[in-house]
């Protein structure tokens, strides 16, 4: 099949889509209608449950065995970029070089990298107040680990970033939140059901019982998994080389 | 009417609009800036967002976007810096005047909201979009000697 | 208005999988995939908006005092996002690996490569 | 008013998302897949949709372009060195 049927094959079969789904749009309820009724419930449910934040309680109470869910497409994603980007037998791993920075940028990385790291952990402790959550938090927080490399050099990163111990890091957020879930099976009810611990005072960090817990659990695995991926993808593209240099 | 919310627009229909003409489109010192740009747009129009629909909460989103958007230059600074340094990027005027801009909306917002714990947010906010975007402006234009394996 | 943004999310699906058919090369594709993916974004919290509504979180809002849109289809689009990055990144490492075999990006060339 | 900026938000994606798949180098697709996560954080900030505008700011800003970047320099190192045996 050459490319010329194949591109006429796309277009067809993007007209038909086309079409559909045009047709499917002005069948759909008006934009900004006010018929939300599993929004309504989910609101109520949270507010029960003193969490200030209803998607972070729809996630990690409402939903949380959807969010174990999500968690372990996460975590087989970044097994599988770690199998396939490991160093194959024909390859050698040369030193990178220090790589010398215009001071400014290197003020400026060395400056920001505490601020962001700290944002990320704000970002993930209060996931079930203000805007935010284990999710965001996480990325924000990995990727503030990452201002040494842009801001000075591979050399210093992987100073401060032994990977084995994120890889560890990653495993055991990732049975933290299923420990968790089984914490509230022991404790009587169903698992990952938020009726152990106390729901404590609306709008402070200790409300919503084990919402902040799963928070924090997603929030730890979601920031070692991106630091793996990446350091992954930094020695391929850095580090690693082919044994005749290519 | 919301004057706040109109700002808002004018800034993303003007502001972001031609920075996304400007890196869909020319030669890659101009997109590369046109990204710095972008982020250093956005930023502002997100604080005046928060203003417009009453939400304090809103400003961390703006306070995460002036933290990481210098950050994506700065990707783009060091991993391009073999294709740009044949002819760096000179944008020293467009980059002062979005930080000008960036600074007046944060003032503008520090009126509107009045002395305590928000106020002092929004100067961080300010400081670190303001500083952010002149840093990775200034790596833009030739902040990491070219090289080879980086 | 009533029915733009889902005619947007539409277009942006359409061009996404537009660009996945025709990509000459492997990185592009995966960059066309993401923007499909954020296609399904802009569908899902256009389904959830309301007129006049703000955000379901209570930090600084009295519960009740305004209307809301709705939280669940905030929820599926927020982790997805995440997930999202990670599978664009396995589908990168899937491509260094076709580059590493087979010495090229061109999924048209790939093609011949008959083992 | 809220209408003119949710208008103005849905634009720029649509223009963006558009410009992302007009783009053909994946170097240049980086730069605007870069500028398309701030106008898709902007839109869900417009649809009232913080938490995932801050999920897509984090991911979008930084993560998805340095990911990109860094396998276009894997293979295109590779296809140097092949271009210069040849």
């Amino acid at each position: 099949m050459n490319r010329r049927t194949r591109l006429w094959l796309v277009a067809a079969g993007g007209g038909g889509l086309a079409v559909l789904l045009v047709a499917a749009c002005l069948e759909l309820p008006a934009f900004g209608g006010a018929s939300h009724p599993y929004g309504d419930r989910a609101v109520r449910a949270s507010l029960s449950r003193h969490t200030a934040n209803t998607i972070a309680s729809v996630n990690f109470d409402q939903r949380a065995y959807d969010t174990l869910g999500e968690m372990t497409i996460l975590f087989a994603a970044v097994l599988g970029c770690v199998v396939l980007l490991r160093q194959t037998r024909d390859e050698h791993r040369a030193r990178p070089e220090p790589e010398e920075v215009a001071p400014p940028v290197r003020r400026y990385a060395l400056v920001v990298l505490p601020v962001a790291l700290l944002t990320g952990l704000y970002v993930i402790a209060h996931g079930q107040l203000s805007p935010g959550g284990g999710f965001q938090g996480g990325v924000v927080a990995a990727t503030a680990l990452h201002l040494l490399y842009l801001g000075a050099d591979y050399r210093a990163l992987e100073r401060i970033r032994p990977v084995g111990r994120y890889e560890v890091g990653d495993a055991v957020a990732a049975s933290a939140y299923v420990i968790t879930g089984l914490a509230c099976l022991i404790g009587g009810t169903a698992f990952l059901a938020n009726t152990v611990l106390p729901y404590g005072t609306f709008n402070t960090l200790s409300s919503g019982g084990t919402v902040p817990l799963l928070n924090a659990a997603i929030g730890m695995e979601v920031a070692c998994a991106v630091v793996v991926l990446l350091a992954r993808f930094l020695d391929q593209a850095v580090e690693i080389e082919e044994e005749s240099g290519k | 009417m919301n004057g706040w919310t109109l700002t808002a627009a004018l800034v993303l229909g003007g502001g972001v609009g031609a920075t996304l003409w400007g890196v869909a489109t020319g030669p890659l010192r101009r997109r590369v800036v046109a990204q710095n740009l972008s982020t250093a747009l956005a930023c502002p129009a997100l604080l005046l967002l928060s203003q417009g629909y009453d939400r304090p909460s809103y400003v961390d989103l703006a306070l995460v976007l002036a933290l990481l958007g210098p950050v994506g230059t700065l990707v783009f600074a060091r991993l391009l810096s073999g294709e740009l340094a044949g002819d760096p990027p000179r944008a020293q005027g467009v980059t002062w005047a979005a930080a000008g801009l960036g600074a007046a909306v944060v003032l503008a917002l520090c009126v509107a909201v009045g002395p305590g714990r928000a106020m002092a947010k929004l100067l961080v906010v300010g400081a670190l979009l303001v500083g952010g975007n002149l840093v990775a402006s200034r790596a833009l234009s030739g902040g990491f000697r070219e090289v080879s394996r980086g | 208005m009533h029915v733009l943004p889902y005619l947007v999310a539409a277009w942006v699906f359409l061009a996404g999988c537009y660009g996945l058919a025709t990509s000459r090369n492997l990185i592009h594709a995966v960059g066309c995939l993401s923007v499909c993916q954020s296609a399904t974004y802009v569908l899902l919290l256009a389904v959830g908006y309301r007129d006049g509504g703000t955000a379901p979180v209570f930090s600084d809002l009295e519960p009740g005092s305004r209307p809301v849109v709705d939280p669940v289809v905030q929820a599926l689009a927020l982790t997805d996002v995440v997930v999202g990055a990670t599978v664009t990144a396995l589908l990168l490492a899937l491509v260094v690996q076709i580059s590493k075999r087979h010495r090229t990006v061109d999924p048209d060339e790939l093609s011949e490569l008959r083992g | 008013m809220a209408d003119a900026v949710i208008v103005v938000a849905l634009l720029l994606v649509a223009g963006s998302a558009t410009a992302a798949v007009a783009v053909r180098d994946p170097v240049r697709q980086a730069l605007v897949l870069a500028v398309l996560g701030v106008a898709l954080a902007v839109l869900f900030t417009v649809l009232q949709a913080p938490d995932v505008a801050l999920s897509q700011l984090a991911v979008g800003s930084v993560l998805t372009p340095l990911l990109l970047l860094l396998t276009v320099r894997k293979v295109k190192r590779r296809g140097q060195r092949k271009g210069r045996e040849q």
